[in-house]
């Protein structure tokens, strides 16, 4: 069902985990669908995303597509991590199948909203970028057990 | 473990050796068709007769209530459509639950399409049918309750003979999708007031593509599938006989085996419950924790998603099955378990171990071994887990 | 002969050893269910594509326009009952001819029930379909033509071409059984503007209880079959695996061995009747005689009844087919034979023989000279012999 | 599908042929239906069946039932032959599938039509014979070839 690509960076993510004081945290995604991604950016005075992380509850696709988001926008400055789109992703990929391209949408949007988060942390504003819709916020329902 | 371990038995079943063995000669030497009129077919014809008796008398029934069908669904759309077809004079009402198989509530769709008024009864949290809400909905109209014999996801087991006389008191027919019951527990329809009865040869080590649809005498229905005059002019089209024959083996060795097989599964499968329980933090078992099928385990483990935990069960070459909504393709995870009151994220979280006679102990320490692992790996990625750890501490 | 001579390959074929060797690693190798996700399963899911692939090839078609069924019955049910269920904002009415298949003709006479109008065309005396009869049968609110590509009694093959430009001149869907012309003559559905085509394994040396049925893409028809999500959401149901993969290498044989099958079964089958016809007084051949499937033969033998012909044959080691009533446990001789205007009672005395490329020339001879003493035996016996020959003299 | 008796009968048909100058001679049945039995009698003037022949076009329980029908009416008195039934056809048979049932009854009326030919060729009056409706007479459709 999945590429190569992808089962590699399903079963070997890169840059999993979280960033303490991190310029920019962004979560989306809803549990009611299933797939939530965070990312973490460490971005540095210059702009330049020094460091990328993320935690993803979610499929195989989800997992696969942060990890290689973060890949793509490690060492970009935020306006070329903003053009880093969920076509560059299942590119990088090699490809998703149909049902799973809603994953590569969520790692564009994920990266939207952490460079949001870090836009109204450092009270600027980044050209092109609006406030992220898809907020783990919004969700209803909450486990319980 | 170098070979795969196979824990998806409701998912399919391998076809056993004997069987494959007992259909072989109807493909090559004994192929003629049973409907012909020469010696050489004759032997088909009553083939097709022992498998038909061989199956009626694991239900308690007559031969001549037994039809062959392709399949648990066509058994399922044939029971649904044309009870609603033959009985349009008494009334358009049906009762159902919400934790039936998509064989039946896509069936139901189409039907209230046409005309159908049809009630979905509520199960408990366990996923047993509400029997009031049952008794409470029928009406004049209700020709047909459809209720399965045992669900497909949790594996709980529904109180059939009660049904059974809650239809008989309202002179109703009694439907059961017994797919995944039917070789696993012991089912007399006399006993249960079981009108009808849809089974799938490959959920019980028989072949893939043949099923038989129980019809008690009395009963009007037509056919689903018109044409040639096969199964009493029920059932058009020339019979599967190889098919046919490999379900009536199959049947024969589970009656025969039903008790030391279900021995062997429970106690793998109350294994398997116990160490993960154990074992593994927020983790629940979903369905009825004794009226359960003795092969059948279901958990969901918070905090992750099952398509992931399936794929890194199979790099373990362990094969499951999982209520996510990624594994079938929709937006949803499994009516079944929200049915039974699970909040989405807890569904997409669920894993499901279909047992077999075949599987070991040692697999199953492996399984729980491996679902530990991953299950901790799954949680360090999951930022839910990062939110309720920081939230506790 | 000690060996059984087998000639009613219209009836069901010989599975080849080929198409069961290539069958045998899915039931208890690769047995998994394709919709499941593991590694195991995708294997299946993969044979499943490459008979889909092999038999979208041999018709010209897409792999996204075959639907595997249960067989030739249930494809000609969908065809039928779901054109009409998808049609019916634009009208009621269907064309087909008066010889088809029960598949398809008490399909009909379940959509009459529902509101369906059916026009029954007339054949000619050779079985061939009026072409003016249908064009002039032809209403606004046609939905549908059905007329079969070759008859399965008489082996006529219809002008399935110039049906197909009628039907798009007119804008209706054109449906095709098929079951006894796929894998005998090669089929375009393009060139020969077939919407939907009905065929089943068995009858090209595959195995029983899997069919398809190919359904141009845009044709809108729902499922027949309703439940999973399999073959693209229009027929549900665990696929038969095996099955599947039985049809494709059928297929394949099948295509691959076509021309020289045919030479080989048109050399026998015209000898046969060549042999019949010099030999045998008050005998004719029913069928046209060019536009005829290759291995298709069939008599009638005047004064003589065919279930008793058939039962001599049959102690001769011999196995074929008759139109007569007692066959078929109508009253009725063939529906087919009466529609090209044979009176009752010489339907009644009609044989088919129906060849396969394994029938050899020693075989033919053989049964020539069998139907040739048993003929002239159930003669003596016959009233109706006895009042011809007195009137002659 | 037969039984062994059938198959016998069928295969070695008892009594097959014609008689000249029979005493009675009925034919019974319908080539549109598949069936037609004829019966010849020879009956001595006792009022005994000395001989008993048939010829029938149909089926194999069609010939078997003819058979055995001339087998049970031979030697008896005009009384007892009218007082063979079909079932009795049938049993001497070890039964027929129920969709054959119809040859048997045919015998039984073959036997009758020919026992009328014999009381009205006599003019003599059978008691409990009626005219017997299956003729073949009756018949509308003629071969054609
Ligand atoms: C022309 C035709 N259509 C349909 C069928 C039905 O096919 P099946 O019996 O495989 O369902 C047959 C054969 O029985 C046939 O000859
Ligand atoms: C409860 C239940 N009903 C119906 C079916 C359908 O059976 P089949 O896929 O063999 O048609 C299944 C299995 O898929 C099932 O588990």
């Amino acid at each position: 069902m999945y590429t190569e690509k992808v089962m590699d960076h399903f079963t070997h993510p890169r840059n999993m985990g979280e960033i303490e004081n991190a310029s920019g945290v962004g979560t989306v995604g809803n549990a009611k669908c299933g797939d939530i991604m965070r990312m973490y950016l460490d971005i540095d005075d210059n702009g330049v995303i020094r460091d990328c992380k993320f935690k993803t509850f979610g499929c195989g696709a989800a997992v696969a597509t942060s990890s290689m988001a973060t890949e793509l926008v490690k060492g970009k400055s935020v306006q070329e991590a903003l053009s880093v789109t969920n076509k560059a992703v299942m590119e990088a990929l090699d490809g998703l199948p149909p049902v799973k391209v809603h994953c590569s949408l969520l790692a564009e949007e994920a990266i939207h909203a952490a460079l949001w988060d870090y836009a109204e942390k450092h009270n600027i504003k980044i050209e092109g970028l609006s406030k992220p819709k898809n907020d783990i916020s919004e969700e209803e329902e909450k486990p319980e057990y | 473990m170098e070979n795969k371990i196979y824990l998806d038995n409701a998912a399919t079943t391998k076809t056993r050796p004997e069987v494959v063995e007992a259909m072989l000669p109807y493909f090559t030497e004994k192929f003629g068709n049973p409907s012909s009129i020469y010696e050489f077919a004759s032997q088909n014809r009553k083939a097709v007769d022992e498998a038909r008796e061989i199956i009626a008398k694991s239900l308690g029934a007559d031969i001549s209530e037994i039809y062959f069908t392709a399949g648990g669904t066509e058994s399922d759309n044939w029971a649904l459509k044309e009870t609603f077809d033959a009985y349009a004079s008494k009334g358009n009402h049906i009762i159902t639950s919400k934790i039936e198989h998509h064989a039946i509530l896509h069936t139901c769709e189409y039907l209230e399409k046409h005309g159908c008024e049809v009630t979905y009864v509520d199960v408990d949290e366990n996923g047993v049918i509400k029997l009031d809400q049952l008794k409470k909905a029928i009406r004049p109209t209700t020709i047909l309750i459809s209720v399965m014999f045992a669900n497909n996801e949790i594996g709980t087991i529904q109180p059939i003979k009660e049904i059974g006389e809650i239809a008989k008191q309202h002179n109703i027919l009694f439907h059961t999708d017994a797919v995944q019951a039917y070789g696993q527990l012991p089912i007399d329809v006399n006993e249960l007031g079981i009108d009808m009865l849809s089974a799938s040869a490959h959920k019980l080590h028989g072949p893939k593509g043949i099923g038989f649809l129980y019809i008690r005498k009395g009963a009007k229905l037509h056919s689903l599938i018109h044409g040639g005059a096969q199964e009493r002019q029920r059932r058009a089209g020339t019979e599967n006989v190889p098919g046919i024959v490999g379900f009536g083996k199959a049947v024969e060795i589970a009656m025969a085996t039903m008790e030391d097989r279900k021995k062997k599964e429970i106690y793998l499968r109350d294994k398997l419950m116990k160490r993960v329980l154990a074992e593994i933090p927020y983790v629940r078992v979903n369905g009825d924790r004794s009226r359960r099928l003795p092969n059948n385990v279901n958990f969901s483990f918070q905090f992750i998603e099952g398509e992931s935990l399936l794929i890194m069960l199979d790099m373990n070459n362990i094969c499951a099955s999982s209520g996510s909504a990624c594994t079938s393709g929709s937006l949803d995870p499994s009516h079944v378990l929200l049915a039974i009151g699970l909040p989405h994220e807890i569904a997409h979280g669920s894993l499901r171990l279909t047992l077999s006679e075949e599987n070991t102990e040692e697999e199953i320490d492996y399984t729980v071994d491996k679902i530990k692992e991953i299950v901790d790996k799954l949680r360090q990625m999951s930022p839910l887990y990062e939110d309720f750890i920081k939230k506790r501490s």
